[in-house]
């Protein structure tokens, strides 16, 4: 089980959280284009090596985290409160 | 001495101790320059090698595997195939791949071991009855096998789960296709290696892809660790790896690679006959030749390059299977191991052309990859070929989602993870 | 029959005054406390115990420990059974009972015995080179393959016995309690770290109980149990022996199997059989110890051949005799230690055959009356059931062969580190050519390896390494290392090199087999026909020939198969390199990883606060999603249909109560409330009064409909939000993930109040007079209260939310309270409503009557539906700048006319009855494969209309209304296709009279 | 105040459960209840801390996993800028708290229904806790006026650590029945006294 430090509650085992996908799409403002909207939706980067991604601490204070991870070793970089859209 | 493999040939050998059997393929040295070269030597890269050298006629083709052929999740799955989906692109491609097994060990000379002893998918209450009909109907619609099981034909067939009332989740029923089953994985690839070696395609190993060549927007060829290889047309067959794949030439997929765990059990007697789907539980088992329980769960659920997963999807995936086969508590896990999938944004594969001239994309396979090995090949060996996909793959292009053109089978929309 | 093989005196681990008896086969046998099984099988001289997989060749005890390939037994008897056991693992207890396996109808003659003599049709992978014709007989084949193949047998019934799970958290976790890992743990815990110490074997000492060696004044035994005794005073340190590590995960998190209660017949009350311990350790060391090699020569399955170290091992530990007369072979000097042993133990040791040249700079060890016959090898043994006698021949040139009799060979090809759980945790091997074997190099900061487990062989070395990786890795996590813990100085005696002999030579003519892996029958052929063949990858190799596939995962074949292959490669063993290292370690038994969460725990119950009630008064409680829900009320004499068609009748004509409790329930609050409704939902929020309730419609970005419910506003800045009862927990989520992650900038709170409230529908013709009469301060009538109205009000003087919603159609009431008084309202409104005939419905009836009004529910919620196919296009706002899906909704496919879109359904006969699933296409009889145009999501018999409704999707949608289409269900065999009509959704009160009534 | 029936009700049965140890059961286990559940959720956590501590006597604490008590309530740390006030069932916490609490700076929540809740004691009770969660335990790590909320398997929970050997358990409601099973079972090898 991996150990992710949230930045609120301390460092609790991964079932804790609920994976919610890389952090680093943001949604587009709403004048954007649907080509836009649908890159937002469907591309991801899927780096293999460090990783920016959302974890949602559920059994926690349900507060999303932003893991830095290495998804070839699974070794964590940093976890941090996520850096938001605007 | 007949390089086919038969009884007789195997006798054959025998009397000479088995000294002179050749090599199952070559081990050239990369030429300079292919028509086509495919990006992995798994088993949908060795097929669509085979396909293009038998149905197109294209033998000057190279097969490029970083490591040792079969080493990705040919190696790795739990040797199911089926072609039991709802949704008719799926329905009409799986059982055009289901059709190609039935054949496949004579077509390659090779026993892949395809063993057609029934796939079942347990339901456990009306509703989930009714689902499975609405499937089993489409199924049959699309010209596909396909039972609708009562609890006492579940029973009849796979006596060993627990049928009593002391469990969470009591058996209603079940959707039975009898001609799913399994398959030799390692086989597959080597089947496919052999045959297509035979035909004279070039089987590159530990060759790993370090770039690809693309100007003017079309492909040129892939910078390799043993040396740039021109090549006409490149595809990739890397599930797993699309992700990195395909940034070399520059694109962005809707896919993440996420680890899926499998394990086994020490070898027993016979005890379970055909391949028995827990969906619940998200668990499946089979049993191999070998005596093995070959038990499968679902994923991590976090994005992973690793061929390693962690223990809690052991412990759920396990807990489920005793849920239905309470009879496996004393028996001992003997090998857990992870492979990497590609998880589609729809749940769907992506074969087909990309915005790369000359470059063709086969990934996304999510967890069905090793069922669709054949039919993958010979649809994109066809795309390879005529540069247009074929009938039974023209949905499942790269563009789809841009299009609102979804394949969507468990509607759980674009979050990979949940497909 | 006495233990003749037992020694008169010894045993670092035994008991002799503590007899156990035990059968094999059915044979009453003796032993004693701190046997094993093997032990006690050799001390009464058993020899033969099991069958090979592949040949079922005889086969006997090859190790003492838990790398043992050959001596697999079936364990214990009915549903306490267990296949595979190694009897080397298995601590003897009163009444054992055990039996060999793989063999019919008796160990002595095994009839699948025929399988050695075909071998030469049976080579590595013959079976992908034939079975091929004729076409579909493989399954035939196939047939009979598996059942020569498998080992043991598996239990049918209920495993009787419990496996617990615990976490533990510790500064350092030292693994393997011998010589290096009692200092490493002593070393640590004497900091004041948290230390956890586990070692698989019963008693701590590891290679000292097994070996003859004296650490200062002390025996290696007695210095370890002194150490042990030290460690069990410190309260900082937790000792778990009968505890394997078998696997070693991401982030320091350790899996250990403690076995509780194996050594016992059955298991005390409340004592679980074995306890899974979770650990999460800030540093590793791994003391794990070595395993010995064998060495390979033609017949060197035979009972009677044993490794060097087993021998020695069964010698100190149990005060067995592992034979009478014993031929040692080895390429290394622990050759002559074990020969010493042996005579010291009265065995006749009839020579030591050295596999190396003995020359002036090395010499040769001199044993008293013990003929060492240098550069010399085993080229052939005897013996059908059990050793009789080897030949031996001079290595090379010049073939004089010498027969030896003797009933027991000890080999020793060299020692290969136990490096599994370093490789788990992804650390790398590197190759040492002097050692010859593999050893860790690379691997994670926070995972060392000390002693044998990182090659270093001496007892001296061990001891020292240990106190260093003791010491370091608890100052590394912050502890100070106080003076004092130093390890005892022991001189190791100078070891002349191993010298490599991966296999000895088969001499011409003769045909007898060569194993590599014994358990799978692996030979040197076999390796070599896979070089040929070109599975010259060790991935290739194992999964070609099934090297290192059975139960022991190859512990003492693999390195030298890998080092096989690198000869027939011509190249150096690394550049061939070594499989991957995957958990588990050894076997775990599948009970112990699932621990409690099976039987009725597999997954958690949800209970509403009404659960009980529906129970007592003939609810069918059926399972949706964790929740357990009354499908229907059955009275005495009805079947469950019966019961859903009168509940749903009498709701269209009387009134009757349902518990919704398991919708979803989201408080969401804030100044910036509405604003973020009119972005989460499709339809717009700005112009809701507080005290109304309002039908929303979330999408998901992709344009799909995600969710559906009625969500009110109580206050100002409050809304009262239902979800659907399978959405409920996503919903939540992705709102969370709208606030904290997309609109920070919006101030608003949502929380989940699921839990908070029971809620329950009053519906039918006569809800209002039954509210009317148990509801305190507040006018129900239709001005007061009319549809879509939300109000606070007493109820039988209990505080409740009523809301004036239908999803049946009837007029309604949705009443929520406070979930601890959940119950008292529903008997109060029960109670109410008895001059009304009112009665409890369940899950099903509501189904009838929702379907009976087109409401869309979760077969047509698939996630592949947009609010247009679901005939809700009108809904989403046109205005709204902003809300998600908007942007993706508008994509062609999800505007294509021939989509699948909601309609309704009707038998043409208005008799046939339709059923969900049912496909939807244009021929009465469709010719396969067919064209779809659609299905069934939902069916019901309309107690209103007196015939069968439905739901579907269907291509088209409302454009093919009057259309005669037809449903067929082939999965019924001769299921003949039913005319359907297809109609509008909304078959009963399209203008909904009923609810605003 | 109208009769409130816990989820439990049924569940709870008063007994001595499982091993039975020379010195008595490891773990003693009663319902508390009826109890009061308000959450306080700020916009600004300072204000909000501020205005629980006029409330109440006692500002919320805000430390991580923090815990204050003022009176017969409780107020425990949920996350950043959330509390949960708790206190025996006597009067309108949830008007009080919002009477206190400006809407911009917090929401108040009452979900004192939402939850049941446990009081586990005794010299095992750690260890009853490191069976049922996987959080570590240790008094050094987790000592008593903090908490913590974690899982039981896969039921959400929130534990209260009152003293070394005493704990409160909050369980979901509608898993309440099915998680106090699981402590029960857990704690059969300890012995168990159910009041």
């Amino acid at each position: 089980m991996m150990l992710i430090d949230c930045p609120w509650c301390g460092p609790r085992g991964h079932v804790e959280f609920t994976y919610a996908g890389d952090a680093t799409v943001k949604r587009p403002a709403p004048d954007a284009s649907e080509a836009a909207f649908a890159d937002y939706v469907f591309l991801r980067d899927n780096r293999r090596g460090p990783h920016r991604e959302l974890w949602h601490h559920t059994a926690g204070c349900r507060r999303f985290v932003e893991v830095h991870r290495n998804v070839l070793t699974h070794e964590i970089l940093g976890t941090s409160a996520p850096e938001v859209s605007k | 001495m007949s390089l086919a493999y038969s009884a007789l040939s195997l006798a054959r050998h025998a009397l000479t101790g088995h000294r002179h059997w050749p090599r199952a393929w070559r081990d050239p040295a990369p030429k300079p320059r292919y028509s086509v070269i495919i990006i992995g030597g798994g088993g949908h890269g060795l097929a669509s090698a085979y396909y293009l050298a038998k149905e197109h006629g294209i033998t000057d083709v190279a097969v490029l595997e970083r490591g040792w052929l079969g080493g990705g999740n040919t190696g790795r799955n739990t040797t199911i195939i089926r072609s039991n989906y709802l949704l008719e692109p799926n329905a009409h491609f799986y059982e055009f791949s289901l059709k190609l097994w039935e054949g496949l060990s004579r077509d390659l000379n090779y026993n892949a071991m395809v063993s057609q002893r029934g796939v079942i998918n347990l339901a456990h209450s009306d509703s989930q009855l009714d689902q499975f009909a609405h499937r089993g109907n489409a199924m049959r619609l699309n010209g596909i096998d396909c039972e609708l099981l009562d609890r006492a034909a579940v029973q009849r067939m796979v006596p060993i789960l627990d049928y009593s009332d002391h469990v969470r989740f009591p058996i209603y029923g079940g959707l039975l296709q009898r001609r799913g089953g399994t398959a030799r994985h390692d086989a597959v690839a080597w089947g496919f290696a052999r045959a297509a070696d035979r035909r004279g395609v070039d089987i590159i190993q530990n060759c790993e892809v370090t770039g690809i060549r693309v100007e003017n927007g079309r492909v040129q060829g892939v910078e390799t660790s043993r040396g740039y290889i021109a090549a006409d047309k490149v595809g990739m067959a890397v599930a797993g790896h699309s992700g990195h794949v395909a940034a070399m030439a520059g694109l962005r997929l809707p896919i993440e690679s996420h680890v899926l765990q499998a394990f086994v059990s020490e070898p027993l007697k016979p005890c379970i006959d055909t391949v028995v789907t827990f969906g619940v539980g998200h668990f499946y088992v089979s049993q191999s030749d070998k005596g093995e329980l070959v038990m499968g769960g679902d994923i991590d659920m976090y994005n992973s390059y690793a061929q390693r997963g962690n223990m809690p999807m052991v412990e759920h995936t396990l807990s489920a299977g005793l849920a239905i086969l309470p009879m496996m508590s004393r028996l001992r896990m003997m090998r857990l191991w992870g492979g990497v999938m590609d998880m589609s944004m729809d749940g769907s594969p992506i074969i087909g052309k990309t915005p790369i001239e000359g470059f063709y994309i086969n990934g996304g396979w999510c967890y069905g990859g090793f069922k669709a090995t054949p039919a993958s090949g010979f649809v994109f060996a066809h795309t390879i070929a005529q540069d247009r996909p074929h009938k039974l793959n023209e949905h499942f292009t790269l563009d789809r989602f841009d299009r609102g053109a979804a394949i969507d089978e468990r509607g759980a929309g674009p979050t990979p993870n949940a497909h | 029959m006495t233990e003749r093989f037992r020694l008169a005196s010894g045993g670092t681990a035994i008991d002799r005054a503590r007899p156990l008896s035990f059968r094999f086969d059915g044979k009453r046998l003796t032993g004693v406390a701190g046997d094993t099984l093997a032990s006690a099988l050799l001390a009464n001289g058993v020899r033969l115990v099991g069958r090979s997989f592949k040949y079922h060749r005889p086969r006997g005890i090859f190790t003492a420990g838990p790398e043992e390939p050959n001596a697999l037994v079936g364990l214990r008897r009915g549903d306490r059974h267990e296949p595979n056991t190694r009897a080397t693992m298995v601590e003897l207890y009163e009444g054992l009972d055990a039996e060999s396996q793989n063999r019919w109808p008796s160990l002595r003659f095994d009839v699948m015995g025929i399988n050695d003599r075909l071998s030469p049709l049976l080579p590595a992978g013959f079976y992908y080179k034939t079975f091929m014709w004729p076409p579909k007989a493989w399954l035939t084949y196939e047939h009979y393959i598996r059942r020569a193949a498998g080992l043991g047998t598996a239990p049918t019934a209920r495993d009787p016995d419990r496996y617990d799970h615990r976490s533990a958290h510790c500064d350092v976790l030292v693994v393997g309690g011998g010589p290096a890992g009692l200092m490493a743990a002593l070393a640590a815990a004497r900091t004041g770290a948290r230390v956890i110490l586990c070692d698989e074997r019963v008693e701590l000492g590891g290679s000292l109980l097994r070996e003859n060696r004296m650490i200062g004044e002390e025996t290696g035994a007695a210095w370890a149990r002194r150490i042990g005794a030290e460690l069990g005073t410190l309260p900082n340190l937790r000792l778990l022996t009968r505890t394997t590590a078998f696997g070693l995960f991401d982030h320091n998190m350790a899996g250990l199997i403690e076995r509780v209660a194996d050594h016992v017949a059955t298991p005390p009350e409340h004592v679980p059989r074995q306890r899974r311990w979770n650990v999460r350790a800030r540093q590793i060391v791994l003391a794990t110890g070595a395993i010995e090699r064998p060495l390979i020569f033609a017949g060197n399955d035979r009972p009677g051949v044993m490794l060097a170290s087993a021998a020695r091992a069964y010698i100190h530990q149990y005060g067995v005799r592992p034979g009478s007369r014993a031929v040692v072979f080895a390429n290394n000097d622990a050759g002559y230690r074990t020969a010493a042993d042996l005579a010291a133990a009265g065995v006749t040791v009839a020579a030591v055959v050295d596999s190396r040249i003995a020359d002036a700079s090395t010499g040769t060890t001199q044993l008293a009356g013990i003929p060492v016959l240098s550069g010399h090898a085993v080229v052939s043994t005897d013996g059908r059931f059990g050793l009789t006698g080897v030949d031996v021949a001079p290595l090379g040139e010049g073939s004089a062969v010498r027969r030896i009799e003797c009933d027991l060979l000890a080999v020793s090809g060299g020692l290969t580190p136990t490096v599994h759980l370093h490789s788990h945790a992804g650390g790398k091997l590197a190759w040492d050519d002097a050692r010859l074997c593999f050893v860790p190099s690379t691997g994670r900061a926070t995972v060392r390896s000390a002693g044998a487990a990182g090659g270093a062989f001496g007892l001296g070395a061990c001891l020292a390494e240990g106190a260093r990786a003791g010491a370091e890795t608890a100052t590394a996590v912050g502890f100070s290392a106080p003076a004092g813990v130093t390890a005892p100085a022991v001189t190791d005696e100078a070891v002349r090199p191993p010298q490599a002999l991966w296999a000895v030579p088969a001499r011409a003519g003769k045909a007898s087999k060569r194993f590599v892996d014994v358990q799978d029958d692996v030979t040197v052929e076999d390796v070599g026909l896979a070089a040929r063949e070109g599975y010259v990858s060790v991935e290739h190799l194992k999964r070609y020939t099934t090297l290192g596939m059975g139960t022991d995962q190859g512990k003492t074949a693999n390195v030298n198969g890998l080092a096989l292959m690198a000869q027939l490669r011509g190249e150096a063993i690394p550049a061939v390199g070594t499989t991957t290292f995957r958990p588990p370690y050894t076997p775990v038994t599948i009970g112990a990883l699932a621990g409690r969460e099976i039987g009725l725990h597999f997954m958690p119950v949800r209970r509403t606060p009404m659960h009980d009630w529906h129970g007592a008064h003939g609810g069918h409680m059926i399972e949706t999603g964790l929740w357990m829900r009354p499908r229907c009320y059955v009275r005495v004499g009805e079947t469950p249909d019966q019961a859903v068609r009168r509940e749903a009748a009498h709701i269209r004509n009387a009134v009757g109560l349902v518990d919704v409790s398991t919708l979803g329930k989201i408080d969401v609050q804030g100044p910036d409330a509405t604003e973020f409704l009119q972005r989460a939902y499709a339809n717009g929020w700005a112009n809701l009064p507080v005290g109304k309730a309002r039908y929303g419609i979330m999408l998901r970005e992709d344009g799909m409909v995600f969710d559906d419910g009625t969500t009110s506003r109580i206050a100002d800045k409050r809304y009262f939000m239902t979800t659907t009862t399978a959405n409920a927990a996503p919903v939540l989520m992705h709102l969370e993930y709208l606030l904290q992650i997309v609109w920070p900038e919006l101030r608003v709170q949502v929380t989940s109040e699921s839990d908070q409230w029971a809620a329950m529908a009053l519906a039918g013709p006569r809800a209002r007079t039954v509210l009317a009469r148990v509801v305190e301060g507040l006018d129900v009538s239709d001005a007061s209260l009319p549809f879509m109205g939300a109000r606070e009000a007493h109820i039988a003087g209990l505080p409740a939310r009523i809301f004036r919603i239908s999803f049946s159609g009837e007029l309604a009431y949705e009443i929520n309270t406070p979930a601890d008084h959940g119950l008292a309202l529903w008997e109060a409104l029960l109670a109410a409503g008895a001059g009304e005939d009112i009665i409890p419905y369940g899950l099903e009836a509501m189904g009838v009557l929702r379907i009976e009004k087109g409401h869309v529910a979760g077969p047509e919620l698939n996630g592949r539906t947009t609010a247009e196919d679901l005939g809700l296009g009108r809904m989403v706002s046109a205005k709204k700048p902003d809300f998600i899906g908007k942007h993706l909704r508008e994509r062609p496919g999800l505007k294509d006319e021939s989509r699948l879109r909601l309609v309704g359904l009707v038998p043409v006969d208005g008799t046939s009855k339709l059923r969900p699933g049912a496909q939807i296409v244009a021929d009465a009889a469709p010719t396969l494969p067919g064209k779809s145009l659609g299905h069934i999501t939902s069916t019901a018999h309309s107690p209103t209309l007196g015939h069968s409704v439905a739901l579907a999707l269907v291509s088209g949608g409302a454009t093919r209304k009057g259309e005669t289409l037809y449903a067929a269900y082939f999965l019924e065999e001769g299921g003949a296709t039913v005319p359907v009509r297809v109609v509008d959704p909304a078959f009963v009160d399209p203008e909904g009279k009923r609810l605003h009534g | 105040m109208a009769e409130r029936r816990s989820a439990l009700a049924d569940a709870v049965k008063p007994g001595v459960y499982g091993a039975a140890g020379p010195a008595g059961p490891g773990i003693e286990i009663r319902e508390l209840g009826p109890l009061t559940v308000v959450q306080v959720a700020a916009f600004d956590a300072d204000r909000a801390a501020a205005a629980i501590g006029e409330a109440l006597g006692t500002p919320a604490p805000s430390a991580r996993n923090g815990v204050a008590t003022a009176g017969a309530a409780a107020v425990l740390w949920t996350g950043p800028g959330r509390w949960l006030v708790i206190e025996p069932e006597s009067r309108d916490l949830a008007s009080l708290l919002r009477q206190h609490c400006p809407s911009d700076a917090a929401t108040v929540t009452d979900l004192s229904h939402a939850r049941a809740a446990l009081r586990v004691e005794g010299l095992k009770v750690r260890d009853l806790l490191a069976k049922l969660s996987i959080l570590d335990v240790d008094p050094t790590v987790f000592p008593p006026a903090t908490c913590a909320q974690t899982q039981f398997g896969q039921v959400g929970v929130l534990l209260y650590c009152r003293l070394h050997d005493g704990f409160d358990v909050f369980l979901p409601r509608s898993f309440a029945v099915s998680a106090f099973e699981a402590v029960i079972d857990a704690a059969l090898e300890f012995g168990c006294r159910v009041s």
